[in-house]
């Protein structure tokens, strides 16, 4: 076991390299496939006053003329090492870990993200509580009790639920409960946890609900189909069997099956979040990773952008590991040597 | 030029588009003065004082849909930001604040009177107030000055301000107090100062309008011990009546009293409020919610409200009756490229001309209350601006005979096909491509619409020559605001071809010799009437040229919560003047 | 040996009971798989009504097509500005401007009319959501079968291939593509290339979610006795992957393709939310549904539409997916 | 068939030895029919039979005869609504068929037990096989766990599994096919049930560990003195093992003797058939296996007639005889039943003449 985590640790390591380098690539090597010059990528971060040379003096300093391996070599020291920027006028030290630095609000990345990380991550959490809290009770209650009007009506409000765009359910949401009954906080009043836990819970409440249901409706959904399969198995038989009453044989032996599925999905989804739930926290004005990317998108700047998609991918591989490594605590069958 | 760094903010994806920060008039010419008036009613706050107090304290809560480009007086280029700014730093002068055309005036402000001025209007010396200090209880001296214009120098360190200093300014190859051999950091031998209270300024060239520079946050002074680069936005030192108390960048920050500042000192600030927050990246629409619904006093960018709480608002006489609805020193016009055939006749141009719906214009940005309907490149608030229509048409509908014929005479009877251009994030702008699609589309003109990225617009698309020209950019939407309201801050930077570079332009396509002469004649004219007049014959000769289409001057539908007192649009800024409001609780 | 219940899909306990393998002819009335799906699927009149509306609707979209593109005959773009108040630029009357004429209403500002762009922009939602959907499944099932069925070194390689694509914040990764690739890419005009690049990245970016399912389907394919038969007879890898596997990997590609399609539309409105969608004027569901997301404060009326086409479309593919699963799957029912 | 018939072969195959009047098992006419799209399957449908304490009975028959279906009537594992029972099963004198599920469900693990075919599939593979033996235990005990554990390793000694207090922990991935159906009798047994169903206990396993288990069985039904029904479909299992054997086809039974007549003396058909798809170890190898030709039938469609008309090389031998008429489920020998068209003399002269000699 511990071999097992040692090697998942180290594959999840090299998996990241991977795709810092892809991401790396395909942020500072398509747009010169796609015709840019590095004098086109540099100007963006020179002042007004300057002339050819002084852009194409930025676009050495900032390295864009060396090799993309170079400058990936760099961008990865960085982030163990910290890093220097040469802004022209001085030399900004960005400590390690240092996820770039921006040029155009001419800061580090990385206090950045660790600033916006606090809210995606109040964000993705409450959400996640509710959405397996009522995805998955539904999905069982659901499955067990097939076909009847429970079924039915809460399979059809999962289905309507991933059926909607969150940015039309979240304004609804906002319109209806924030503006027309004025219940809840309107849409950018975030708080931060440990300054006013009430306020906090305030402003993520519809964030959360809206989030959760979309959610909640792909895992009632996938609770139920699992659930009725499960609860076609051998095993359950044999529970039955035994003599069993109903309630042990689904929580004990049928839930207990679902649970592995649920856990994959769950993972792969909390880690898609917490790297930033870009629509949710558009369409509330949540200052979150997914806000901050969308921003920097705009704004083309590429160090955050940049930043921001590695963290994502991190939180991704690390559920993936996380889900890994629970399964076998889960899955016996699962050995690892 | 209050450039496009002005107008850059962009709130992300689909959320609104905030329009703009803009300078220049208020509703017309009508100016009431100083008399102050409680009766609302739209446009209370026009010309006049609404709910004039001197009553001190409560705290004065604003939002702002984006974020500053900096806090840094050095670096800063937004109309709100230099309208904000006076509350924690001093310039030399400043807009004064007053209602209407009276806060388009300059008055001394850290200096104790207007510039004087050598007779080849190459040197200009000020003399510094006594008795001003920084927040830490430092007396201000010249000296302070002097570094902070040199340190604005600087565009690779500050990069977003405007470039009049490194333009007029004898720098002798001065670039930057960083770079300086002196170790104090005043190198620079443009700027003089004999004494700590004289500061004198040396000129490359005449000019006779210093003073508005002289106006420029850059003049701030900034302490070279507490000089931190780039990281000075982080905690700028006060001059003014507030100083920062926190501040987290990108999300909030709030001002409260500095001890320091002296009102003895300062015979134009109020300073109401004991306390300013500030809330960063709010999204518009709830910022407008927030004003109606009396949760917030100002939305600090001052470019109106968004088209829903617009519709809201207009649609409500209760709430209406607490608006205003103010021209400014904005103009919303499309670039018509002569480097791409066959705009390159003047006669396919004037097509055009003629083809356009303005009206539909218009409606891009919100009807009549978005903004009045433009023929020529001058808004009207700017003093001298004259009426000129070059290309009439009924109702300002189009004239499609007219157009046809200015077609033939081109050689493309049955119409051409170019590409439009817009800032992706610029919903307006989108509509606006849209309406000249319908409206040129008349007359056979078949345009393809393109979006590029609003941050990168001038530096790599529109604003780049080889690029426009590449990419076939007949048309490329645009807006220009004044960086203060006369002929210079308005038409220079969009008219003048001779400072078109290869990249970030702001002067897309009005490339004309005529055009240039008429500037270098207004440039040069001593007296100011004749001046006005000059700027207007250089707005009559680019007209002429038809290389741009005027949409539309910009208004800006202002919500005035009631808890505000002392509120009055200043033609300085087309906004609500910050430095005057107080609150009533 | 299987559940009882299972008997109750109308075909006797299956047993593999070699002593009393059958010569003859079956007693019973053999039904192939596909036969016995289409008759269940018929039967669910849920997945048959969606099934028609998708039909419907594809026609729609064809047609829709070329009225648009290829005749002219209809113009999403034009302008009804008399209807539109020109104070509040929202559209005259109730209900967003809904009358006999404009029975969706029209846009504000300019006026188009609502029916005729929700019936423009079907083709290109609904192209999106096939062909990016066809080119992850296309992939996605390439991929996963190679993986399967060879197994050692090239399947580690394609799964971590595939947990390498896994990774990428897919939606972030979209919109900062889709700004840096320059909008005259591929050689299309007009919207094409944008329309080629949508579906791109959306395709491209998710093969690996049913890379992973096919790739386990074909694992544990792999070692039931007929492929173990097909292969002991000598059948080369082609053979057995596209006359033996595939057939097999039908069921669950076309089950998931039909679940995809309709999360690819939604994908399609998300990025135009975020303002990297089809460029102007032409419309699809998701750039309307997106801009009306600004004006729903004071015409509320204009999300409806465009959300109901959304909605409805994702509706019926999400139902019919569903049908077609327990129509295929004999343990889904 | 008539009642009074399944009546007098209740009384006489297998006679109760402690309550002369009623067996421990009894199933009267039982029918368990599932609607379906199709129609309905009548996968057992007329099934009369009864069993004794210390009996072991064994139940022959392809695929689709019904003989699983009977189990998990008995054991009441059909999902309700699914399945329509009728007749009565009696256990010990109470009818399960009327009974609650409660009181089903309270019987089940207690009093009656089963092992199933796959021993992989039927263990919940994320407990320990420890875990799962308490569960059964302390469903019907109320000890605490260290108790039932105790007696889990007991029960795992007794089924042979070597070191059993440790591989109690075991999870049932890590026991070998044999092992782990010796566990599942195990659990089966640890409760000390008056009835064992085993269904197809062997099938899944090796042909060497088939032996073993079946050993097993017979033991352990010896020392708990519990009544076995034993499911297969191979005769060669239960020829050692059973006192009677049951053949059924087509949801119903076609023949019912001692195990030795049902081997020496086999009067239907489909007996013979089965007989003859047997593969014998002490026979030649050189003659071929006798398969039944055709497919079971469709339990919807069941043919008319003789259900196994079809199939059957001697259906014509009585006229259209067996296309027409049901045959009767009649005793043709003290305790030996069949139901086949065919006379005592056809069926004497064919298995002389035609099978015998093949086997």
């Amino acid at each position: 076991m511990f071999a097992y985590i040692i090697r998942r640790l180290i594959g999840a390591v090299i998996l990241l390299f991977v795709v810092s380098m892809v991401t790396f690539a395909i942020f500072f090597l398509v747009p010169r496939i796609a015709g840019a010059t590095v004098e086109d990528m540099a100007s963006r971060y020179v002042g007004k006053t300057a002339d050819e040379a002084a852009i194409h003096s930025m676009a050495e300093r900032l390295g864009f003329t060396d090799p993309l391996y170079e400058q990936y070599g760099r961008f990865v020291a960085g982030i163990f090492a910290g890093a220097d920027y040469d802004t022209g006028a001085e030399v900004v030290h960005c400590p390690a870990p240092c996820f770039g630095y921006s040029f155009i609000t001419r800061n580090p990345v990385w206090p950045d993200l660790v600033d916006r990380m606090g809210v995606t991550i109040s964000l993705a959490l409450g959400a996640a509580v509710i959405w397996l809290a009522f995805g998955v009770g539904t999905g069982v209650v659901s499955a067990l009790r097939r076909g009847t009007f429970f079924d039915r009506a809460s399979m059809g409000i999962a289905l309507a639920g991933v059926s909607l765009p969150i940015f039309f359910t979240g304004l609804l949401s906002l319109t209806i409960f924030s503006y027309g009954l004025g219940w809840t906080a309107p849409g950018g009043s975030y708080t931060d946890f440990a300054e006013d836990p009430l306020q906090w819970a305030g402003a993520l409440i519809l964030p959360w609900i809206t989030l959760a249901f979309l959610n909640a409706a792909g895992y009632a959904r996938l609770t139920r189909a699992t659930m009725l399969e499960t609860m076609n198995e051998d095993f359950i038989r044999t529970a039955r069997a035994k003599g069993l009453n109903e309630r042990t044989v689904v929580v004990k032996h049928g839930l207990r099956s679902v649970l592995t599925p649920i856990l994959t999905i769950f993972g792969l989804d909390l880690g898609i979040l917490l790297g930033g739930a870009v629509l949710t926290e558009s369409t509330y004005s949540l200052p979150g990773l997914g806000k901050y990317a969308v921003d920097a998108i705009v704004s083309n700047d590429l160090p955050k952008v940049l930043g921001v998609t590695l963290v994502g991918a991190t939180f991704i591989i690390i559920a993936n590991l996380v889900v890994d490594l629970l399964y076998a605590v889960v899955d016996p069958r699962v050995r690892y040597s | 030029m209050r450039k496009q760094r002005t107008v850059t903010m962009v709130a992300a994806g689909a959320a609104a588009v905030m329009a703009l920060s803009a300078c220049g008039g208020g509703g017309g010419s009508n100016n009431n003065s100083n008399g102050g008036t409680t009766a609302t009613g739209p446009n209370a706050a026009i010309g006049k004082v609404f709910n004039p107090s001197d009553k001190k304290g409560g705290t004065l809560r604003m939002a702002n849909a984006g974020d500053w480009d900096s806090l840094d007086p050095g670096d800063t280029y937004y109309a709100y930001s230099w309208n904000f700014i006076r509350l924690y730093g001093r310039s030399l002068m400043m807009f004064k604040p007053a209602p209407g055309q009276e806060g388009a005036k300059l008055t001394p402000d850290l200096a104790e009177a207007k510039g004087e001025p050598s007779a080849d209007l190459k040197t200009w010396t000020y003399k510094i107030r006594k008795g001003v200090k920084f927040e830490d209880g430092t007396v201000v001296t010249s000296k302070d000055v002097k570094y902070a214009v040199s340190r604005s120098l600087d565009k690779d360190t500050f990069p977003n301000g405007p470039t009049y200093f490194n333009e007029f300014l004898d720098l002798q190859g001065y670039t930057s107090p960083y770079k300086d051999s002196d170790p104090n950091g005043l190198g620079l031998k443009a700027i003089e100062t004999p004494d700590d209270n004289t500061i004198v300024f040396k000129l490359s060239k005449p000019f006779a309008d210093f003073d508005y520079f002289a106006g420029m946050p850059s003049t701030i002074p900034v302490p070279k011990a507490k000089d931190t680069g780039t990281k000075y936005k982080e905690k700028v030192i006060s001059t003014g009546p507030y100083r920062f108390e926190t501040n987290e960048l990108g999300k909030s920050f709030t001002l409260v009293r500095n001890e320091h500042w002296d009102p003895a000192t300062d015979p134009n600030r109020k300073a109401l409020p004991d306390k300013i927050t500030m809330a960063l990246n709010v999204n518009a629409d709830d910022i407008d919610n927030r004003l109606i619904s009396g949760d917030l006093d100002v939305d600090v960018v001052g470019s109106g409200v968004q088209p829903a709480a617009q519709a809201k608002i207009l649609a409500d006489q209760a709430l209406k009756a607490n608006s205003d609805n103010p021209l400014a020193a904005r103009l919303w016009y499309t670039n018509i490229n002569g480097d791409v055939a066959p705009l390159n006749n003047i006669e396919c141009r004037k097509a055009i001309q003629y083809a356009a719906d303005k009206t539909g214009y218009q409606r891009a940005y919100g009807g009549a209350t978005g903004g009045e309907i433009a023929t020529s490149l001058l808004p009207p608030v700017i003093p001298g601006s004259e009426k000129i229509d070059l290309y009439p048409s009924k109702d300002n509908a189009g004239d499609v005979e007219k157009a046809k014929q200015a077609l033939a005479a081109c050689g493309q009877p049955n119409g051409f096909e170019t590409n439009i251009a817009y800032r992706a994030e610029r919903t307006k702008e989108k509509a606006v491509a849209e309406s000249l699609q319908q409206s040129l589309g008349r007359v056979g003109i078949k345009l393809n619409i393109k979006s590029y990225p609003t941050a990168d617009y001038a530096k790599l698309y529109a604003g780049k020559p080889d690029f426009a020209k590449s990419n076939n950019l007949g048309l490329m939407v645009f807006g220009w605001a004044a960086d203060w309201p006369n002929g210079f801050g308005f038409l220079k930077e969009i008219t003048d071809s001779r400072t078109i570079k290869p990249a970030g332009n702001t002067n897309f396509s009005i490339k004309d010799p005529k055009v240039d002469a008429a500037i270098d004649k207004a440039m040069t004219e001593k007296d100011e009437a004749a001046r006005q007049k000059a700027w207007s014959d250089v707005d009559r000769a680019a007209m002429e040229t038809a290389y741009a289409l005027p949409g539309v001057i910009a208004k800006g539908l202002y919500y005035r919560p009631k808890n505000l007192t002392n509120v009055f649009i200043t033609d300085g800024f087309s906004e609500y003047d910050y430095t005057a409001l107080g609150v009533q609780n | 040996m299987t559940a009882p219940l299972e008997v109750s899909s109308g075909s006797s306990e299956a047993q593999p009971e070699a002593a009393l393998q059958g010569m003859g002819k079956k007693a019973i009335q053999g039904r192939s798989l596909g036969q016995i799906a289409w008759m269940r699927l018929k039967r669910d009149k849920v997945a048959m009504v969606s099934g028609i509306l998708i039909v419907v609707m594809i026609i729609a979209a064809v047609v829709a097509l070329l009225l648009d593109r290829v005749f002219g005959v209809i113009d999403p773009n034009a302008f009804n500005q008399d209807l539109i108040d020109p104070d509040l630029q929202i559209p005259r009357g109730a209900m967003g401007g809904i009358s006999l004429e404009h029975p969706f209403g029209v846009e504000p500002i300019n006026g188009r009319d609502i029916l005729t762009r929700i019936f423009a922009g079907s083709w290109i939602s609904l192209l999106i959501g096939f062909a990016a959907t066809l080119l992850s499944v296309l992939i996605g099932t390439v991929m996963g079968v190679i993986a399967g069925y060879f197994r050692g070194w090239v399947d580690t390689f394609i799964s971590r291939l595939m947990d390498v694509f896994l990774a990428f914040p897919l939606l972030l990764f979209a919109i900062a593509l889709v700004g840096v690739v320059p909008d005259n890419a591929f050689g299309f005009g007009r919207d094409g290339s944008r329309i080629f690049m949508l579906i791109f990245i959306i395709g491209f970016f998710s093969w690996p979610y049913i890379g992973r399912i096919i790739r386990a389907q074909t694992l544990s394919l792999r070692e039931r006795e007929f492929i173990d038969a097909s292969r002991s007879l000598g059948a080369r890898a082609p053979h057995v992957l596209f006359k033996e596997l595939l057939p097999n990997l039908v069921a669950p590609i076309l089950v998931y393709s039909t679940l995809l399609i309709p999360t690819n539309i939604l994908f399609e409105a998300a990025l135009s939310f975020l303002g990297v969608g089809i460029q102007p004027p032409s419309a699809t569901w998701g750039t309307m549904l997106s801009e009306a997301s600004r004006w729903y404060q004071v015409d509320a009326w204009y999300m409806v539409f465009p959300g109901l086409a959304i909605f409805i479309t994702v509706l019926a593919f999400n139902l019919f997916g569903d049908g077609l699963r327990d129509a295929l799957d004999p343990r889904a029912r | 068939m008539t009642d009074s018939k399944e009546d007098l072969l209740a009384g006489d195959a297998a006679r109760p030895s402690n309550r002369p009047d009623e067996a421990f098992l009894q199933v009267r006419d039982l029918k368990v029919h599932f609607p379906t799209d199709d129609g309905i399957v009548k996968s057992v449908d007329g099934l009369t039979f009864s069993l004794d304490r210390g009996k072991t009975l064994g139940i022959v028959g392809e695929s689709g005869s019904g003989k699983s279906v009977t189990s998990l009537s008995i054991m009441g594992l059909h999902k309700q609504g699914t399945a329509n029972i009728s007749g009565q099963i009696l256990l010990d004198g109470q009818d399960l068929v009327t009974s609650t599920p409660e009181q089903v469900r309270e019987l089940r693990g207690k009093r009656m037990a089963m092992i199933f075919q796959d021993p992989l599939t039927a263990m919940h593979p994320y407990y320990t096989i420890g875990a799962q033996i308490v569960e059964a235990y302390r469903v019907h005990h109320k000890v605490s766990k260290a108790v039932a554990k105790k007696h889990a390793v007991e029960m795992l000694d007794r089924v042979g599994i070597p070191q059993p207090d440790k591989r109690v922990d075991d999870y049932p991935h890590q026991f070998s096919g044999g092992m782990r159906q010796r566990a599942m009798i195990a659990m089966a047994l640890s409760c000390d049930p008056e009835l064992l169903i085993a269904d197809e206990p062997t099938t899944a396993l090796d042909v060497t560990v088939q032996a073993q288990i079946l050993d097993l069985i017979v033991d352990l039904q010896k020392d708990f003195n519990s009544a076995v029904i034993i499911i297969t479909h191979d005769l060669g299992v239960v020829a050692e093992l059973a006192d009677d054997i049951m053949v059924m086809y087509a949801g119903r039974s076609v023949e019912y003797g001692n195990s030795h007549e049902i081997f020496t003396a086999p009067q239907h058909p489909y007996t013979w058939g089965l007989l003859g798809s047997m593969p014998r170890l002490d026979r030649e190898r050189s003659e071929r296996l006798l398969p039944i030709k055709g497919t079971p039938p469709s339990l919807i469609n069941v043919p008319e007639g003789c259900p196994f008309n079809p199939r059957c090389a001697f259906a014509g031998l009585n006229g259209d005889l067996s296309t027409t008429e049901r045959p009767e489920f009649r005793e043709v020998s003290p305790g030996h039943h069949i139901a086949c068209h065919l006379s005592g003399e056809q069926r004497q002269h064919l298995w002389d003449t035609e099978i015998k000699p093949k086997l």
